[in-house]
C-alpha cells in the first residue's frame, strides 16, 4: 500500500502503538477503563501504565455508566479521554452517558461543549462469545447525530483511524474489530499518520461489481474477491473504514460503472447500515442506473454459542449476486487473542 | 457570588458576605416568578422547573466557589446557573429559545449552561450529572488545576444507578468533588420516602466512602459554613465530599404542574421554612439597614423584567444554525 | 372504518381503556413505573390505582434499569408486565436489560424463558421538549433480535395493538405517539379486539404513489394525502403500525401497482427505517420495477429546543418525490395533554 | 440438594445435612476439575470461569432453598445450577455447545439455565441479575407464592448502579430476595478493593435498607446455618437481606486466563482455606466413616466423566435450530 517501509504487526498491537504516539504527544490524552492498567481485556493498552502511570492509565471499578460519564465529564475541562468499553456489548450499560449526554452535549448546549471522547468499543463475535458479548449494533450510531462511527479492518487502519480519533473534537465511536486483533498486518514505519474519516479504502479494483464493506467481514470479502479475480471476474471492493461519515462518492462513482452493488457486514442484516447505503445510492443514482442492490448481513437472531450455529451467523462465504457464488476459507486467527472474559 | 480567580472571603458571621447570599438568594427568586410569569402567558416554550424554597443551597454553594470551579446540575438548574455566575438576560433570552441565549436557542431551560463561568449545564436526565462531575473532577487533577467539581442533585436521584458508581468512583480517586443533594423531599409526583429504603442520602454516602453530612438547607447561613468547610477540604485534596441539605420545593415538578395531589397544609408550612425570610431576619437583627433589603429586591425586580422583556423581543435564532454544533466531521448541512 | 358503533376517545384514553381491559382479564397483568398511581405521566393509567391497587399498579423510585429489569423477572415466574418508562429518552438508562436480558433471554435460554413484557416508551418530539426528551429510535429495535416493535399512530390503533401487545409472548417495545395523546380519534364500542402484528392499516388508497409511514407523522401524511386526492392525485398509503414485523407483503403489492415508492417518518433519516423498507423493497421487485424510492426524514442532528428550530427537524410538509409538493396543516393538538415533565 | 417442594430440613448440627452439604461440594469442584480438563484440551468453546474456592456458598444457599424458590446467578455460575438442582449431565451437553443441553446450545457455559428446578440463568453482565431477582420476588409476591428469588453475584458487582437500585426496591417493596454476595476479593484482572471505597458491600446494603451480615463464605456450616436463618425471615415476608460470603478464588478469571499478576504467596494461602478440605475435617471429627468421604468422591468422579464422555460424544444442535426460539412474532427463518 505504501511506498516507505513497513513492519509486520498485528492489530491490537497496531492500536497500542496509535496510542502510544499519541499520549507521548499529548498530555492530556488518557485512558480509563477496567483493568487498563494490565493492558486492557485484550493487551491493546499493554505496557503503558508503566511509562504513563496510573494518573493517565486509569483502571477503573466495574461502572460503565461512570467510565462512560466521567470520560465525558473529563473532556469538558480540556482533557482527551480514551474511555475503553471491553467489549461493545457493555456500552448498554452506558447509552445514557453515551446517547444522552455524549452525543448531545456540544449541540444543546449551542457549541460550548467540545465532547472530544474516543469510545473504544471492541465488537462483534470472537471465539463462541454467546449472544452477550458479540453483538455489533454500529448501524445504531449512524442514526444518531452527534458522533463518528469507525469501523477498522486491518492493522494500518486501526492506527491510522485511532490517531485520528484522539485528535478529533468529535466523539468518536470506534469499533475495534474483536475478530481480527491477532490478524498480521502491516503498519509505515515512522509516526502513525491519522487517516481522515470519510474516506473509504479501495481494496481491489474491477468494473463487474462494486462490493461495500467493513469491520471484521473485510478479510472474507477480499479473500472471495481474489478467488474471483483468478475465475476472471474483477469486483470493486470499498472498505468504508467509517461509517458516519462514509464515502458516498466513492461508492457512486463505483456504481455508476458497474451497475451491481452488494453491502456486506457482519451486523444482522434487517435495519443494518446496508440498507442506508443502498436507499443512498438509490436516491442519488435513480433505480434506473441499477440492475442489483442487495445486502449480506446475518439473520435476525442473537449470536447463538455453539459453533456450528454460530457460524450460521457468521458471513463466511458470499452468496448471490456474486458471480460464481465462492466459498470463502474460514477465519484462520481466532486462536491466539489474550482476551480472558 | 462566585469570586472569580480568587479565594473566598471567609464564611460566618459576615455582614458584607450575608448580604451577597441574600442578593443572590433574591435574584434566583425573582428570576423564577418572573420566568412563572412569563411562561403562563405563553412567552416560553418547553418545560420549565423552578425551585421556590430552594434558593440558600445554591446561593450558599456557590458562595465557597471559584469561577474556575465546575459545577454539574440538573433539570432544576436556574438557581445553580444563576449562582455560579451566568447572566439572568441571557438565561432568558435561552429560556425564550431566542437568538443569543446561552445554548443559542437549542436547550432551553432544562440545559442551561455557561461554560465561561464553570457552570457545565443543566440535564434533562435524572442523576445525569453525576458522573461528568467526577469525571471533570479526574480531569481537573489530571492538569494539576485546584479547581474542584460541584454536582446538584435531588433527592430522587439517590435511587439512580449512577449514585453509587460517582461517589465510589470520587472516593477511590480522591477526586476534588463536592456532591450537593437537594432534599425537597420529592421527586416529580412522588413522596420520595415512600420509594427510598435505609436511613437516607447521607447513610448511603458515607457507607460508600464520601463523608456526608445531613444539614438544614433552608438556613443560608448554615449551607455557607458548611459549604465553606468542606470546599475546604475538597480542594485541600483530602477526596471528596457529600451535604445532603434538607428543603421544600414549594410548587409543582413543572410550571404546569398543580401538583394537586400535594397536602396544602404541609405546603404552606413548607412556605413558613421560606430560606429568603429566614435570611432577612438575621440581616435585621445583625442591623443591616431595611433601605438595604429592599434596594436588593428593587435590582432584582429591575434586571428581571429587563431580561424578560429583552428575551421577548429578541428575534428567534436563525433556521439554518439549527444544523450548526452538530459535530465537525459528518455534519449535515441545511434543506435535507 | 368499523360497521359497529363507536366512540370518540383521545389516543391516551384509548391505551387508558386497553390496560383496564386486560387488567379485569388477566389478574396477573400489573403495570410498574415511576407516578404511575397518579395516573401516570400523561394519564395513561389514570384512575387504575383505585381499581387494581398497590399491588398491580406499582409507582417506582427512578430506577430504570430496575424498572426494566425488574419487569424482565416478573416476566420469567409467569406475570406480565407493563413497564412504562415514562419517556423513550429514558430507555437509554436501562438498556442492558432491553437489549442485552430481555431481547435475549428466550434465544440464550434455548426456550425457557418467556419474557412476555410490553415496554411502554412514549417518543417523539413535544412541546419543545429538547434533545434528551424528544428522541425517535425506534428503528434501532428493528435491527435487534428477539423484539416486537410497535408504533401506533391513533386511537383505535393503540388499544387494539396494546390489547395485542399485553397478551403477546413476546418482548413487545410499544412506542406511545407523545405528540398524538390528546389527538381525537375513536374506536368501536365494546371490547377492543387486538390487532394483529405486522398488518399495516391501507388509510388511502390509489394509484399515484406508495406511502409508507408510522406513528405521530400519519396524520400529517393523511392530511397530505387528502389535499393531493382534491387535485385529483391519488395515492396508496400505509400505515405500518408495527415496524418490526412490518408488512412486506401489502407495500410490495402496491409498489408493483404504482411504481413509486415514499417513507415518511419523523425520526432521522439516516439510518432509519426508511433505508430497510427501500433496500427491501429493491431487493423484492428489482430496480427496473421501481421509478422513484425515496424517504422524508428528519436531518442528521439532534432535536432542538427553540419552535423554529424545531419545525425544521418535524415533517411537517411533504417534498419530492411527490407530486404536487403540497404543504400539510401544522400539528394542531398539543396543547392539552397532561403531562408534566 | 434443593428439596423439591418440601420444607427444608434443620440447619446445625445435623450430619446428614451436613454430608450432603459437603457432597453437593465436591460435586461443584469435580464438575469444573472436569470442565477445565476438557476446556484445555479444545473439547468446550468460548469462555468458562470456574469458581474453586468459593464452594461452600452456593451449597450452603441452596441448603435452604426449596425447588421452586428461584434464583439468579452471575458469569460464575456453575455451582449455582448445580446447588439449585441442575443436572451435571445436562450441564456438560450446554458447556460442550450440544444438542440436549439446557440452552439447546445457544447459551454455553456462562448462560446456564434450568427453569424447571428455578435457575433463571447465569449472567454474562456483572450485576444483570440484580434487577431481574427482585422482579422475580415481586412477580412470585403478586401470584401470592411463598417462594423466594435468591440473588447470586460478586463483589465487582457491588460497583455497579444495579447494586444500589435492586437493594432499594427490594426493601421498598418488602420483597422476598435474599442476595448474596460471594466476595473473591477480585473481578476479573483488578483486585477489587483498589476499586471499592467505603466499609464493604454489608455496609452498602445496611444504609440502603437491606440489612446484611458478612460471614466467612469458606465455613459451609456457617453459610448453611446464615442462610438458613435468613431464609426463614426472607420467607416470612420481613423484607430482603443479604449475606457478604469471604471466599477466595484459587484461578484465573477465566480458563484461559493465568492471572501471573497474582501474588503466588496470596493463593497458595486461600487453598489453605479450602471449604471442602475444611467440611471434611468437621465430618472426620463428627465421626463420618471414611468410607463415605471416599464414595462420595468416586460417585463424583463417575458423574462428572460420564457427563463428559456423553457430552463429547453427543450430536451438535442442527444447524436450523439456530433459528428457534428468537421470538413469536416476527421470527426470521432460516437459509437468509
Ligand atoms: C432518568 C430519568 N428518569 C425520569 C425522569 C423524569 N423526571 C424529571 S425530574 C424527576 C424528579 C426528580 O426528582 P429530584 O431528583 O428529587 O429533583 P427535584 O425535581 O425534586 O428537584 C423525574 C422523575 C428523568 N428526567 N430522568
Ligand atoms: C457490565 C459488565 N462489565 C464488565 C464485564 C466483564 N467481566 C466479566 S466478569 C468480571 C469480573 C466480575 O467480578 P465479580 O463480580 O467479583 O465476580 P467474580 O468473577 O469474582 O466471580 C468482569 C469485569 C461484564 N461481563 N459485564
Ligand atoms: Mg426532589
Ligand atoms: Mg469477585
Amino acid at each position: 500500500m505504501s511506498a516507505n517501509p513497513t513492519s509486520d504487526i498485528t492489530l491490537v498491537d497496531a492500536g497500542r502503538l496509535a496510542v502510544l504516539q499519541e499520549m507521548r504527544r499529548d498530555p492530556t490524552v488518557w485512558v480509563l477503563g477496567e483493568d487498563v492498567g494490565r493492558g486492557g481485556l485484550w493487551g491493546q493498552y499493554r505496557g503503558l501504565l508503566d511509562e504513563f502511570g496510573p494518573e493517565r492509565i486509569v483502571s477503573t471499578p466495574i461502572s460503565e455508566s461512570t467510565i462512560m460519564g466521567a470520560g465525558l465529564g473529563a473532556a469538558l475541562v480540556g482533557t482527551r479521554p480514551i474511555i475503553e468499553m471491553r467489549m461493545f456489548d457493555f456500552v448498554m450499560c452506558a447509552m445514557d452517558e453515551l446517547v444522552n449526554q455524549i452525543a448531545k452535549v456540544r449541540y444543546m448546549f449551542g457549541g460550548q461543549a467540545k465532547p472530544a471522547v474516543v469510545v473504544r468499543m471492541p465488537h462483534g463475535m470472537w471465539r463462541n462469545s454467546a449472544a452477550q458479548h458479540s453483538q455489533m449494533l454500529e448501524a445504531w450510531f449512524a442514526h444518531l447525530p452527534g458522533v463518528v462511527v469507525v469501523c477498522p479492518s486491518n492493522a494500518e487502519d486501526e492506527a491510522g483511524l485511532l490517531v485520528s480519533a484522539i485528535r478529533s473534537d468529535d466523539p468518536v465511536l470506534f469499533f475495534d474489530p474483536k475478530d481480527l486483533w491477532t490478524a498480521p498486518g502491516q503498519i509505515t514505519d515512522g509516526e502513525i499518520a491519522p487517516i481522515p474519516f470519510g474516506k473509504a479504502r479501495h481494496a481491489r479494483k474491477g468494473d463487474a461489481l462494486t462490493i461495500v464493506t467493513w469491520s471484521a467481514v473485510t478479510p472474507n470479502v477480499l479473500t472471495a474477491a481474489d478467488q474471483l479475480a483468478r475465475d476472471g471476474i474483477n469486483v470493486d471492493v470499498f472498505d468504508l473504514r467509517t461509517i458516519w461519515p462514509w464515502d458516498q462518492d466513492a461508492v457512486a462513482a463505483s456504481l455508476a460503472r458497474t451497475k451491481r452493488l452488494l453491502v456486506v457486514h457482519e451486523a444482522v442484516e434487517v435495519g443494518g447500515f446496508g440498507a442506508e447505503i443502498i436507499a443512498t445510492m438509490i436516491d442519488r443514482l435513480g433505480p434506473a442506473a441499477i440492475k442489483v442492490a442487495k445486502r449480506l448481513g446475518a439473520p435476525r437472531i442473537p449470536v447463538p454459542f455453539a459453533p456450528p450455529l454460530e457460524n450460521e451467523v457468521r458471513i463466511t462465504r458470499l452468496s448471490a449476486p456474486c458471480p460464481g457464488d465462492s466459498a470463502t476459507s474460514p477465519r484462520g486467527h481466532r486462536g491466539a487473542a489474550q482476551g480472558n472474559e | 457570588m462566585a469570586t472569580p480567580g480568587g479565594a473566598p472571603a471567609p464564611a460566618g458571621d459576615n455582614l458584607r458576605r450575608l448580604t451577597d447570599l441574600y442578593r443572590m438568594m433574591v435574584r434566583i427568586r425573582t428570576f423564577e416568578e418572573t420566568a412563572l410569569e412569563a411562561y403562563k402567558l405563553g412567552e416560553i416554550p418547553g418545560p420549565l422547573h423552578v425551585s421556590f424554597g430552594q434558593e440558600a443551597i445554591p446561593a450558599g454553594v456557590c458562595a465557597s466557589l471559584r469561577q474556575d470551579d465546575r459545577l454539574t446540575s440538573n433539570h432544576r438548574g436556574h438557581g445553580h446557573a444563576l449562582a455560579k455566575g451566568a447572566d439572568a438576560a441571557t438565561m432568558y433570552l435561552e429560556l425564550y429559545g431566542r437568538d443569543g441565549g446561552y445554548c443559542r436557542g437549542k436547550g432551553g431551560s432544562m440545559h442551561i449552561a455557561d461554560f465561561s463561568v464553570g457552570m457545565l449545564g443543566a440535564n434533562g436526565v435524572v442523576a445525569g450529572g453525576l458522573a461528568i462531575a467526577v469525571g471533570a473532577a479526574q480531569g481537573l487533577k489530571l492538569l494539576k488545576s485546584d479547581a474542584i467539581a460541584v454536582c446538584m442533585f435531588g433527592d430522587g436521584a439517590t435511587n439512580r444507578g449512577p449514585f453509587l458508581e460517582a461517589l465510589n468512583w470520587a472516593a477511590i480517586y480522591t477526586l476534588p468533588v463536592l456532591f450537593v443533594c437537594e432534599d425537597n423531599g420529592v421527586a416529580a409526583h412522588t413522596e420520595t420516602r415512600t420509594v427510598t429504603a435505609g436511613d437516607g442520602p447521607a447513610a448511603r454516602a458515607n457507607a460508600i466512602g464520601v463523608p456526608a453530612v445531613t444539614i438544614d438547607g433552608n438556613d443560608a447561613v448554615t449551607v455557607d459554613e458548611t459549604v465553606a468547610r468542606l470546599v475546604a477540604d475538597v480542594r485541600a485534596g483530602r477526596g471528596p465530599r457529600m451535604i445532603h441539605a434538607m428543603t421544600d420545593r414549594w410548587s409543582g415538578h413543572t410550571a404546569t404542574d398543580a401538583a394537586a395531589w400535594r397536602d396544602p397544609k404541609k405546603v404552606e408550612a413548607a412556605k413558613t421554612r421560606c430560606p429568603i425570610a429566614r435570611l432577612k431576619s438575621v440581616l435585621i437583627e445583625r442591623g443591616l439597614a431595611p433601605a438595604v433589603l429592599e434596594e436588593i429586591g428593587t435590582a432584582a425586580r429591575n434586571e428581571m423584567h429587563a431580561g424578560r422583556a429583552a428575551a421577548n423581543a429578541a428575534p428567534w435564532p436563525s433556521v439554518p444554525s439549527a444544523y450548526d454544533d452538530v459535530q465537525s466531521v459528518g455534519a449535515v448541512s441545511g434543506g435535507r
